[in-house]
Parts: C-alpha cells; sequence; structure tokens
C-alpha cells in the first residue's frame, strides 16, 4: 500500500512508456555478467534499494522510518569499548579499495572514506558528497553514546537515514568490526588526527 | 613502443609594419619515456632537435624524468609563412623519428 | 611529506575556506595547462591508420563504415551518436556501430573484435584510437544525437531508468556519485549529468585522454569502469544498456559544441 | 666547439636514414646525479646568482605527479641555455636546452616529479649562469580507488 502511495506521488511521465524496474531488472540480467568477485546477485535490488530507487531517495517520512527501524536491526553492536587503533583508522579511511570486480576477494578492504568526506584536515584530497569529519570527536566527545552512533552509521548508514548515498559497510560485508572499531577511533579518538 | 609524431607551428604577433613576430612551435611524440623505478627496461628520449630551414636552432638534452609522450613548445624569433620547421629525436635505445612542418 | 608541505598544510587548517579557494584555482590552473598540449592528437593519427588499414577475414578497411551519415562519412558523425540504425535495428553510440563494421565489413567475430577493447598507455586499444580519430572529425560541430525515432525514445527511458537504479555490495546509483551539483570525489568533480548545463561538457570533451594514466577513455570505457566503482558486475561492451545510458547523457547535454577529444584527471 | 661538432654530426646524422645513436651528445654524469648540486657540477654551473628574469610559470598544485606543466622563458639578454632541475627526484636533472641564433629562450615541457619539491631552473647568459626556484606541491585526485 505505501508503494502504491508512493506511485502515485511520482507520476510516471504521460508521453513515453517509461520501463518499468522489472524490465530494467531484465535488461540488467541480459545485458551484464559476473566478472571477479561481482556476481549477478548484485544485480537484483532488495527491498530499500527498490523504495530508494523509486522515489529518487527521497520517500515519505512515514516509510523512511519504517525502513531505518528495519535497518537498525540488522546493527550488532560488539560488546565493551567501540574505541580501536586510529592510526589502522586512517589506512582504512584512505583505502579505495574492496569489493570490485578488480579487487582480491580475500583481500582487506578499505572503507572509501576520504572519496566523500574530509576527516584528517592533513589530508587535502578529500570528496565533498558527505559531510566534513573534521574535528568530529572534539565536537561530539568520545563517550558510549557518540561510540555507538559512530559504529552504527558506518556499519549501516541506512538505519539512520534510508536512502543515504553512504553505503552499509559492515552490513555489505565490506568491513570487520574490528576495522568499525578502528574507524571510530580515527572520528573520536582525541589523539587522532581528525580532532587535531 | 615510439609511434607517431605531431607538429604544429604558427606565426604569432608581429604586424604589418614589418615587425617581427614569433614562430610558436608545438611538438608532441609517442613515447613510453619510462623510468629506473618503474621495473620496465629504461626506454627514454635523450635528444631533441629543432630545425629552421634545415638549421639546428635548439638542441635538448632530457632525461627520463620528462613525462610520457612528451609535448614541447618551443619559440623562434621572427619567421615566415612557410618556413620548415623540423623536429626529431633519438632515444638511448638508439630509436629516432622526425617530422616536419611548414609555419603556418 | 617535506616541511615547507605541512607548513602550507597548517595555513589550510587555519584559513580553510579560503585556502580551498586556492586549491580549486590551482588544479584547474594545472588542468589547463596540461590540456594546452593534449597527446590525445597522437591517437587521432594512430586511428586514422587503423581506420584504413585493412583487416578481418575480409581484408578491408573501415572506410566504407556507415556512421550514420553514409558509407565513409565522418564529417560531424560522432556529433549525430548515439542514433537509430535501421539495418542494426537499434539505437548504437560510435563504439557500437564501429564494432558493427568490424563484423559487417571486415568479417571479423564478436568475441575477437572486441577481446581487447580497454588498452593502456602501453597498447591503447584499437577501439580507443579509432574513437578519437572518428570523435575529432565532429570538432566544431553541435552534438545532436538521435530522438525522433521510438527506438531513440526507448533508449533514453531505459538510460534515464538505469541513471537512478539503486543496486549492487554498495547500494549505488549514478545519482549517488553524480546526483548532486557542486559534489566531488577526492579532488576529482562530479558533474550532475541530468542537468544540461552539467552534461554539456561532458558530452562535448569525451573521449579523451587521460593524464593520469597516459591512456585515451572512451564513453563504453566509462559506463565500464562507474560499474566497477559501482562494485557492481560488468556491462557488456555496446550492449543495450550501455549504449543506453551514453544516449541519455548526450541527449541531456545536446545542443553544445564538440570540443574534443578533450583532457581528463 | 661542441656547439659545431654537434652541427657536424647533426648534418651527418641526417645523410643517414638512422641516425645512430652513439652519435648523439648526451651527459651522462650530469644526468646520472643523484644530488642537484652535483647535476648542476655536471653542467659546468657552480654558484648561480638569484634572477628574477627567469620566469617560472607552473601551477602552485600538481594533481598528478606524472605530467607536471612547466613553462620557462629567461629574460635574460643572451640567454643561450637553460637548464630544469627537479630538485627531490632520483635523477633531478630533466633537462636542459641549448638556444642558437633565431631562438628564443623559452620553453614548455612536462615533466615527472615524485614529490612536494622545488623545481630550479639555471640560464646560462654571456658565460654566467642565473638561478631561480619555483616549489610546486604534487598531490593526488579522483577516486584513489
Amino acid at each position: 500500500m505505501k508503494l502504491l502511495s508512493l506511485l502515485l506521488l511520482f507520476p510516471l511521465f504521460p508521453v513515453l512508456a517509461q520501463p518499468t524496474p522489472k524490465d530494467v531488472e531484465q535488461v540488467m540480467q541480459r545485458d551484464f555478467h559476473a566478472r571477479g568477485q561481482a556476481g549477478m546477485d548484485r544485480v537484483v535490488q532488495d527491498g530499500l534499494q527498490r523504495v530508494c530507487t523509486e522515489a529518487h531517495d527521497q520517500p515519505p517520512a512515514e516509510l523512511a522510518k519504517r525502513l531505518e527501524a528495519d535497518q537498525m536491526k540488522t546493527i550488532a553492536f560488539p560488546q565493551g569499548s567501540l574505541i580501536g587503533d586510529w592510526k589502522s583508522g586512517e589506512r582504512i579511511a584512505q583505502n579505495g579499495r574492496g569489493m570490485q570486480w578488480t579487487d582480491a576477494p580475500g583481500a582487506a578492504n578499505g572503507g572509501s572514506c576520504y572519496n566523500c568526506h574530509q576527516l584528517s584536515p592533513k589530508e587535502i584530497s578529500f570528496g565533498t558528497i558527505g559531510p566534513s569529519l573534521a574535528g568530529f570527536g572534539a565536537k561530539r566527545g568520545s563517550g558510549p553514546d557518540a561510540q555507538r552512533y559512530v559504529y552504527g552509521k558506518i556499519y549501516n548508514a541506512k538505519a539512520y537515514n534510508a536512502c543515504s548515498q553512504m553505503p552499509r559497510l559492515g552490513y555489505s560485508g565490506t568491513l570487520t568490526a574490528q576495522q568499525i572499531k578502528d574507524l571510530v577511533a580515527l572520528l573520536l579518538d582525541p589523539g587522532s588526527p581528525v580532532n587535531q | 613502443m615510439a609511434g607517431p609524431m605531431k607538429i604544429r607551428a604558427t606565426l604569432a604577433g608581429g604586424n604589418t609594419a614589418g615587425a617581427a613576430g614569433t614562430t610558436e612551435i608545438r611538438v608532441l611524440m609517442s613515447h613510453p619515456m619510462t623510468t629506473a623505478q618503474s621495473g620496465q627496461p629504461l626506454h627514454f628520449i635523450q635528444n631533441v632537435t629543432v630545425k629552421l630551414n634545415g638549421r639546428a636552432v635548439i638542441e635538448a638534452e632530457v632525461s627520463q624524468a620528462v613525462s610520457r609522450n612528451p609535448v614541447f613548445s618551443f619559440r623562434l624569433k621572427g619567421g615566415a609563412k612557410g618556413d620548415r620547421i623540423e623536429v626529431a629525436w633519438l632515444d638511448n635505445q638508439g630509436e629516432s623519428n622526425r617530422i616536419e612542418t611548414a609555419v603556418a | 611529506m617535506n616541511r615547507a608541505f605541512a607548513g602550507v598544510l597548517l595555513s589550510l587548517a587555519f584559513c580553510a575556506s579560503a585556502a580551498a579557494q586556492d586549491v580549486k584555482k590551482e588544479i584547474e590552473r594545472y588542468r589547463e595547462m596540461v590540456s594546452e598540449g593534449s597527446p590525445a592528437e597522437l591517437f587521432e593519427l594512430e586511428g586514422e591508420t587503423l581506420w584504413k588499414k585493412a583487416q578481418g577475414p575480409q581484408q578491408v578497411s573501415l572506410e566504407k563504415c556507415d556512421l550514420g551519415l553514409g558509407p565513409g562519412i565522418l564529417k560531424g558523425a560522432y556529433a549525430a551518436l548515439p542514433r537509430y540504425f535501421k539495418d542494426a535495428d537499434r539505437v548504437m553510440d560510435l563504439e557500437t556501430r564501429l564494432l558493427h563494421c568490424m563484423m559487417t565489413l571486415q568479417g571479423r567475430s564478436r568475441e575477437e573484435a572486441t577481446r581487447r577493447v580497454f588498452g593502456n598507455a602501453d597498447r591503447p586499444s584499437e577501439m580507443e584510437s579509432l574513437s578519437a580519430y572518428v570523435a575529432a572529425q565532429s570538432r566544431g560541430m553541435k552534438m545532436v544525437p538521435g530522438e525522433s525515432h521510438p527506438k531513440e525514445r526507448a533508449a533514453y527511458e531505459l538510460g534515464r531508468a538505469l541513471y537512478f537504479r539503486r543496486a549492487g555490495s554498495w547500494d549505488f546509483a549514478c545519482t549517488s556519485c553524480h546526483g548532486e551539483e557542486g559534489k566531488r570525489i577526492r579532488l576529482q568533480e562530479l558533474p550532475m549529468l541530468i542537468k544540461p548545463e552539467n552534461a554539456r561538457s561532458v558530452v562535448a570533451s569525451w573521449p579523451a585522454y587521460r593524464i593520469s594514466t597516459s591512456g585515451f577513455i572512451t564513453m563504453q570505457w566509462r559506463m565500464n569502469n562507474c560499474y566497477q566503482q559501482m562494485r557492481m558486475p560488468e556491462p557488456a561492451f555496446g550492449s543495450d544498456a550501455t549504449v543506453a545510458l551514453i544516449h541519455f547523457i548526450t541527449v541531456t547535454g545536446k545542443g553544445e559544441v564538440y570540443r574534443g577529444p578533450g583532457n581528463k584527471r | 666547439m661542441n656547439r659545431l661538432r654537434r652541427a657536424l654530426l647533426g648534418a651527418l646524422a641526417a645523410l643517414l636514414a638512422k641516425p645512430l645513436a652513439s652519435l648523439a651528445a648526451w651527459n651522462e654524469s650530469a644526468f646520472g646525479a643523484k644530488t642537484p648540486q652535483d647535476a648542476l657540477k655536471g653542467i659546468g654551473v657552480a654558484n648561480p646568482a638569484p634572477s628574477k628574469e627567469i620566469v617560472i610559470d607552473a601551477p602552485q598544485i600538481a594533481e598528478n605527479g606524472a605530467v607536471v606543466p612547466i613553462e620557462i622563458t629567461s629574460n635574460i639578454p643572451g640567454t643561450s641555455s637553460i637548464a630544469v632541475v627537479l630538485e627531490k627526484n632520483p635523477f633531478p636533472l630533466a633537462a636542459k636546452f641549448d638556444f642558437g641564433e633565431g631562438a628564443l629562450p623559452y620553453v614548455k615541457l612536462n615533466v615527472k616529479m615524485a614529490e612536494t619539491a622545488d623545481v630550479r631552473v639555471v640560464a646560462a647568459a654571456g658565460g654566467r649562469h642565473y638561478s631561480a626556484t619555483r616549489e610546486i606541491k604534487v598531490t593526488i585526485g579522483g577516486c584513489g580507488g
């Protein structure tokens, strides 16, 4: 029902027959092929991807809230401190590899963080798709709540913003729990270059 | 592999009262320009010569620090349409190439 | 990192916005200076040789290839692509059409002709050099892709749908990077290709010489490489999906005067 | 003398279908030098005087160290050669241009730089040497993937 109301909110252009989501998937099934670790299962959308595609990333608030609650359930928070090693976190943030058909399947993946965010003010080559995170820990503190928020956001960004452009780095199997802790340290540790 | 070259020589500046302008030369060379650090066999252009109507006017010695597919711009005093400009290179493996054009 | 650089970075931290402005300006100046002497022309020369070279079982050149304006007509042909081709009953972009000519005129198999469509600096691909040569023959002409045939309109709609479709390990669509204006990845600005003013300069400059790899890159490569970075499986060269995306982008940026082959990072 | 020898060799080379590598002059000791000082020594330069008449036009930041554009003009009268030294490269001497009658002391070229460093340009005029430097920062652009 929710999907139906969504479709009504975003009416199809009357002039041209647009391809249905099913049509588009069929084209992709035909025109794409598995390569390396990138299997054809990745062409098939999950529920969240389908809704965000249909809504051009702006689902109605009520639907977004429900999707976020669903995504929140996927996050496995480790016990104890979530602060790892910021030096390792910086390397993970700099590394843009992982999950591509050109990447070795067994190798440790990067988080691609600098592709979209400013983190350490020392790095001048940073992206701007996501907000600047320079001084993040200095502003927010590094207590249990901040740790939990950052860990959860990296593990599954969609639990906080249903159609966020940020990958679900833990949920997708890109980063391990230890790697995410190291990134939490990069953001929150007072000794991290992010907070200088 | 040392591939094709491209050259352009044009008259710039000057005026109808006869004041001399400048001949601008831009030359492109396909060459790998591999360095000692690349792990590939060292292969780079060492000498570049620019000739105006058959006479050498610029002689350059270059190193592996020149970028791949080298592009050089040079300038000559004065010049006239139809002047013959030739650029030749020679690399450390003895390969060479040359190209000629008339000033436009 | 040397001391002087560290000093500059320190000052960057102090006056971040002014410094960011300077960085942007200097990077723009860098690109401008590099593009003044683009080796793209060397690829055009190589492409001309390949266009005229007899190849394949038929041992003929591509000189009779019909790129849409009639057999062998190169001038302005690229500016009118992608378009619908009756003989193939589908919309084709430049590279797909070149492949079609290799198969039909030269008698080559698809497998052989597409074995190595994306080359590198040491060995550029035949498709890259040919693209440079053909595209250069439209320099100074307005980009006017086909839009009247129903299959051209369908390709546009499919391209648009693909542009917004999120999927894969990282939930990416084209819009994940090219969905908002003024954004960048690292230092690379990202054109928002659904806006004509952004798509135009893209349409006017591809295919292009790529400074970081000293190679020549084409739109089919761009689609392939984006899907790789989107953590998706690989789209087939010259497939309807890739042609549709290229058509969608080209129609969005139509009307711009072609200035390529250009220079990319 | 060197110039004359080269001119003669050049003429000889032109007569041959393919010039021979052994005929060309290439200053092995200067180009093989591992420090800027040794490189300059190799081309006979000692204590060049700083000069504002050497104009080095280059971006302050190079997005890619593999291609760093540098445009050089010497406004020193009688400039006969220009040498380009990349101070932090493993082999600092990048190029030396000799200008004969009719050539302007100007060149634009693209060089590779391993890291952020000074570019030093040394011009020779009337038996004296002059130099100028400019810092270029080398960074990375793009997705870094």
